[in-house]
């Protein structure tokens, strides 16, 4: 049990959170920018217009039924050269989960929006609201309150996904983890299972909150409803 | 353009890895099954301590990636003494990953089973046994298939982790010849196809269980 | 309170008998009910009515043995088959034997159909599967119900294929294939279109006809006047008022709440009587 | 275990195609303005390439990578790569050189383009005291742990297909699954698994030259002649102040020790014979 | 069918004319209807009846708007509003200025409040969003409309937290504050419980008697029978018949349809009369 002592080293426990540091950013970066891509898919996908709803069928479905990381290699590999961008592993990274994310986020805002009864469309209609007003004052705010617990789930998601990025070569807090074992392999021989044991409870610790958060949301507003 | 004659060249690897992927998915999922079974029982049947470790379970399943757990069973647990095969981790990784998921389906399914039949069931004099064959599963089914069909899939995408332990899936055999031939977009345009190949019967296949089990009620 | 004792006639067998029915709710503060006593005579048919909350549902899911009861005893042809225990709050549904079960036909408000089978499977599924009856002979039979709520042809519909009123059609068969000592229906027409009201009521007044006994709650009060035997107005858990005289509950009831709650049911107040003092009302606002 | 068995691409020799495009690489002058030089290396091939315990890139290739980007006038900018990723950071123009123990190969040659050599090495088997590997024909159906994209894999699947191997993405997981057991040996540069097998008691490096001699060199995207000659230049500059010796004083010597003589391993000016 | 014209009083103005309405479903094989004509005269209440399906709902929709008609107009005030135009089936709600809208006030059958504001709120976003009326006087408007349905002390309570009935009597409230000339209103008692309807339809019986005009959809025959000053008998998407007494039409209905249709509510059929009969038909199977 002394491999324990590797994480009291000098400088470990600051690199690891360090490279968890990294592992926040791209999840981070990665949610925020999904959410104008996600509500703009979720609005083109409720336009009936054929060929908006094929192309946005097509760009879901490939992406929901490829693995993430086929897509990250994708990315980083194909992408990249084939449009000449200098894109480095980051780089990659957000651009597969904000794709990911956008499509995801859009699902659920195109079921958000369709949810909404039509009566509540028609009353706003009746009450002569325009069709602005009743976006912004009836349909919004009934959307977010659907589509909040699952766009916190889907974060959570993106932040245990950028584990992927350990593979592209990111130097985040797996990798750091990997750094670590590699240099003291010598004074800890059992130095990864605490590594990597402590890399399994940062993870936890960073996603939980936010599984509690979807939980409480769905929780609250479940019954703020008409129906 | 593509190079075909290396694609020809290089298929019969991604069948192999196709198998390895199914292989590994085919057990993981299974044990993803009746973990996630057991823990939808405890959970509907309420048993008291054992309903609080379900509990922490399923958060802790859902709240970790994937790829740690994976290298916290295949490097970590050695220095324990508990060295398990690649093969054994990855399924072990993903029925634990996978249970909560089904869980969580199977839940919602048979929650979703309204009081209001097991009660007719009784009136009409059913057994428990007879309730719960004849008119709690078949019901709860209707309502766990698309949950249970987007959690299959998912698990086979997640399964493209295991590449990084060394099992030789498709993934793996993309990698493989990236590092070794550098005919990246051959590759890639092979990976994505075995993905297709694989994922896209699971996916018409799960659309279609959707209707079948969706007794269309009310 | 006035628990009017009742006279049965001396040649009437009782089918049901329900002795000082005592029931409460494990986390409610007060009892639903706290000794409730009447009878139904074979053949007969009694129907509850009362404003909602008063418990008419809890009273039938007690007799049905859906829920334990706290007190008193129910007896069904003149054998007790259930004593009330004080304590059993949470001890779910009541343990009896299949057979005992089946003696008790329920409809419920909801259109409960097993969704997963057809009409004929949703009927035929107790008597093959409880009662180990033959196939051919239960389907028979089946159809012939069928045939008498006019759904023969609608042997193989999904239920989701079926109205609401056909929905409870068939669940009627389903109750009755077992040829239940009496029926219970929990205000079956509550959840369907006006329209299909009739329909369904209309079964149940010839199944009234044809002598099976009948416990019925419901809402409908000209159906309740012309399908009661006896009447029981339930409110906050009491028998308010009873009657084995139905068109004597309805036209001249005995007690203050049941004018008032009769009264709730007509709206043949006219305007020009009110619309003076409402018109004040009204426009000095 | 039951699975599938996993024959691996490479059973089936290596291709020869090169149509890959690529994304142009940047010239020195917007090397210069950009004020960085990026670079990709190891971080978790101690002694060559490895992060240290203040976090710091260190190592005989960072000692190289340095110089270069001194002589630029720039900073270095590192980039952690895998093995299997070296080519591609360059052909993608990730980086501008890629300086990760990386052995010249006939086939690598063709998707870059390699400076002078500043390091030989050959292969190296590292196995287990208790069940020492001498001799590669004792590895006949047994499983040899290798890095994805390293000359060890290549050499293995050409030469020794009878030969299962177990592959990982990064050298700190083929390490690990060597300790834990996972394989019967684990092969790559002689000087890695020299320095390695020193250090981690219990193991012991019983072949240490099978495969032709091979030679290290920093490496840039095909046809990026501009840089390459900068390389090159500098290695010879290098070479005058016998650069390469001091790095290996440096870097290698603490691991080492006096067992290995450093012209064994350590080329100057890119001459090989020197 | 026999349209019966109507003879509207020299004095009596006319709020809403509908003349030769024509309606089609865009995937419909057949017009809901094909020709409707009737008015409502300021402060009467018309109510439209007739089964299900037969259109009534469609009716109000495209007087409100909500639908596009394909012939014939609708008159607001003597001022023809709008003009049907065939083939415009998909185009969607009517473009009609804000101002016009908020002349028909819309109370629909499900409880559509927007869950997102506390009652108060629900009843002041129109006139502050679109009439720009000064905030605390639309609050005080709202709670004396809210005082006169008995639900001032709810004010700050938010949909989910209100029971049917209440919800339907804010919905009418948040239709009052606007003013319309004319309140449509949609089977707004269907999905209540029953002792809720009462409450509700309490207090249209106050508007009605306040001089408010309104058309009303209703199956609660009692209700609409104290209430109409006019009738009008919807069936297949005609006016099978018409009446400007509605007492009368209750009472006496002319034609073969409406009394049909009102026996089908009415459930005061004696046992004793069809017994014999129906006991022949049942213990024969
Ligand atoms: N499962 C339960 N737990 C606690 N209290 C309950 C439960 N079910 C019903 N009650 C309460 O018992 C009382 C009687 O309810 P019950 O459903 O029997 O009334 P009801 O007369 O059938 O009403 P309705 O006409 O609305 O159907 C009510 O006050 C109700 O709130
Ligand atoms: N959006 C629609 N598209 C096509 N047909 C429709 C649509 N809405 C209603 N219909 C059809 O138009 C006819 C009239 O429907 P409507 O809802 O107006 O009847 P209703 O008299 O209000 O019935 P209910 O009493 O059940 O409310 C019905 O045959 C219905 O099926
Ligand atoms: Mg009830
Ligand atoms: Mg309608």
């Amino acid at each position: 049990m002394q491999g324990a002592n590797i994480l009291l080293e000098p400088g470990v426990f600051p690199r690891l959170l360090q490279g968890l540091w990294v592992t926040i950013w791209i999840a981070a970066v990665s949610v925020a920018m999904s959410v104008p891509v996600g509500l703009v898919c979720g609005w083109l996908m409720t336009l009936r217009n054929p060929v908006i709803r094929f192309i946005m069928r097509v760009y879901l479905d490939f992406i929901r039924i490829m693995p993430q990381l086929a897509l990250l290699f994708i990315a980083y590999y194909g992408i990249a050269r084939a449009w000449n961008w200098n894109l480095d592993a980051t780089g990659a990274c957000v651009l597969v989960f904000v794709l990911w994310g956008g499509a995801e986020l859009g699902d659920l805002t195109r079921g958000a929006l369709q949810s909404i009864p039509e009566v509540q469309h028609e009353t706003a209609y009746m009450l002569g609201l325009s069709n602005w007003q009743a976006f912004i004052h009836v349909i919004l705010p009934q959307a977010v309150r659907r589509l909040l617990p699952g766009s916190v789930n889907l974060a959570t998601r993106i932040v245990k996904t950028t584990s992927l990025a350990v593979l592209l070569g990111v130097v985040e807090v797996i990798k750091v983890g990997q750094q670590i074992i590699d240099a003291n392999r010598f004074q800890y021989p059992t130095g990864t299972l605490w590594v990597y044991g402590v890399i399994f409870l940062m993870y936890f610790i960073v996603c939980w909150p936010l599984s509690l958060v979807a939980h409480a949301l769905e929780k609250r507003w479940a019954n703020d409803r008409n129906d | 353009m593509l190079d075909w004659s290396f694609i020809e060249r290089y298929a019969p690897f991604f069948v192999n890895g196709a198998w390895m992927t199914l292989f590994i998915s085919v057990f993981g999922i299974a044990l993803a099954i009746i973990t996630g079974g057991i823990c939808a029982a405890i959970q509907t049947a309420r048993i008291p301590v054992l309903r609080q470790i379900v509990a922490v379970y399923i958060e802790i399943s859902r709240n970790t990636p994937l790829l740690v757990q994976l290298y916290f069973l295949y490097f970590g647990l050695p220095k324990l003494g508990f060295v398990w095969s690649a093969e054994m981790c990855a399924i072990i990784g993903l029925g634990f990953l996978g249970g909560s998921y089904m869980a969580e389906s199977m839940r919602a399914g048979l929650q979703a089973v309204p009081q209001i039949q097991r009660e007719n069931a009784y009136m009409l004099g059913f057994s428990r046994m007879q309730t719960l064959v004849h008119v709690v599963i078949p019901q709860a089914i209707s309502v766990s298939t698309p949950g249970f069909v987007a959690n299959v899939i998912f698990l086979i995408k997640e399964s493209s982790v295991v590449s990084a332990i060394a099992l030789a899936d498709v993934m793996y055999m993309a990698k493989d010849l990236m590092g070794i031939t550098y005919n990246t977009y051959e590759s890639l345009f092979m990976l994505i196809v075995t993905y297709l190949i694989i994922l896209l019967p699971i996916s018409i296949l799960g659309t279609w269980l959707e209707r079948r089990f969706d007794y269309a009620r009310r | 309170m006035t628990e009017t004792t009742e006279h049965t006639r001396r040649d009437e067998a009782i089918a049901l008998k329900v002795t000082d029915l005592k029931k409460h709710y494990a986390d409610a503060d007060t009892n639903v009910f706290d000794g409730i006593s009447f009878e139904v005579p074979k053949g007969k048919v009694l129907v509850i009515v009362g404003p909602s909350g008063s418990g008419k549902s809890t009273l039938l899911r007690t007799i049905a043995g859906l829920e334990p009861i706290q007190g008193g005893t129910i007896a069904l042809d003149g054998r007790v088959i259930e004593t009330g225990r004080p304590g059993n709050e949470k001890s779910g549904r009541v343990k009896r034997s299949e057979e005992l079960r089946t003696k008790f036909g329920m409809v419920f408000q909801s259109y409960d159909l097993f969704p997963n089978k057809d009409v004929l499977g949703n009927i035929t599924m107790a008597p093959l599967l409880v009662q180990k009856r033959k196939k051919d002979e239960v389907e028979r039979e089946a159809l012939e119900l069928l045939e008498r709520v006019h759904l023969a042809d609608r042997a193989h519909a999904k239920p989701h294929e079926l109205s609401g009123g056909q929905r409870q059609r068939v669940a009627i068969c389903r109750a009755l294939i077992l040829h239940p000592e009496i029926l219970l229906l929990d205000e079956i027409t509550a959840a369907l279109d006006p329209e299909m009201v009739h329909e369904v009521l209309e079964v149940v007044v010839e199944l009234a006809d044809a002598g099976q006994t009948m416990l019925i709650v419901t809402h409908e009060m000209s159906f309740a006047r012309a399908i009661a035997d006896r009447v029981i107005l339930l409110a906050d858990g009491r028998i308010e008022e009873r009657s084995s005289d139905a068109e004597e509950f309805f036209t001249h009831p005995k007690t203050e709440r049941a004018r008032e709650f009769l009264h709730s049911f007509d709206f043949v107040r006219h305007r020009s009587q009110q619309a003076e003092q409402d018109l004040e009302a009204f426009d000095a606002s | 275990a039951c699975g599938p068995s996993a024959s691996t691409p490479s059973e089936a020799g290596s291709s020869d195609t090169s149509n890959t495009t690529t994304a142009k690489a940047r010239t020195l002058d917007e090397i210069k303005k950009s004020g960085e030089l990026r670079i990709a290396v190891f971080s978790d091939k101690a002694p060559f390439g490895y992060v240290d315990q203040d976090g710091k890139y260190a190592g005989y290739d960072i000692e190289f990578a340095e110089a270069l980007a001194k002589g630029l006038g720039v900073k270095p900018a590192y980039t952690s790569v895998d093995p299997a990723a070296r080519v591609d950071v360059l052909a993608s123009n990730k980086v501008d050189v890629t300086l990760a123990n990386f052995t010249e190969t006939p086939e690598r040659a063709e998707k870059v383009d390699f400076s002078k050599p500043y390091m030989k090495v050959s292969l190296g088997i590292v196995s287990p005291e208790s069940n020492e590997i001498t001799d590669v024909s004792q590895l006949k159906g047994k499983t040899l742990i290798v890095a994805k994209g390293t000359t060890a894999e290549t050499y293995f699947e050409k030469n020794h297909p009878e030969i299962k191997l177990q592959k990982y993405d990064q050298y700190a997981d083929a390490y690990n699954a060597l300790l834990d057991g996972r394989g019967d040996a684990m092969s790559t540069d002689n000087t890695e698994v020299l320095a390695w097998a020193k250090a981690n008691k219990g193991f012991k490096v019983g072949v240490t030259d099978i495969g032709d001699v091979d030679v290290i060199a920093a490496a840039v995207q095909k046809g990026n002649t501009q840089l390459l000659d900068y390389i090159n230049d500098e290695i010879v500059k290098l070479g005058k102040e016998n650069f390469f010796h001091k790095d290996f004083e440096k870097t290698l010597k603490p691991v080492y020790g006096d067992e290995v003589n450093p012209d064994d391993i350590v080329v100057e000016s890119g001459e090989l014979d020197k």
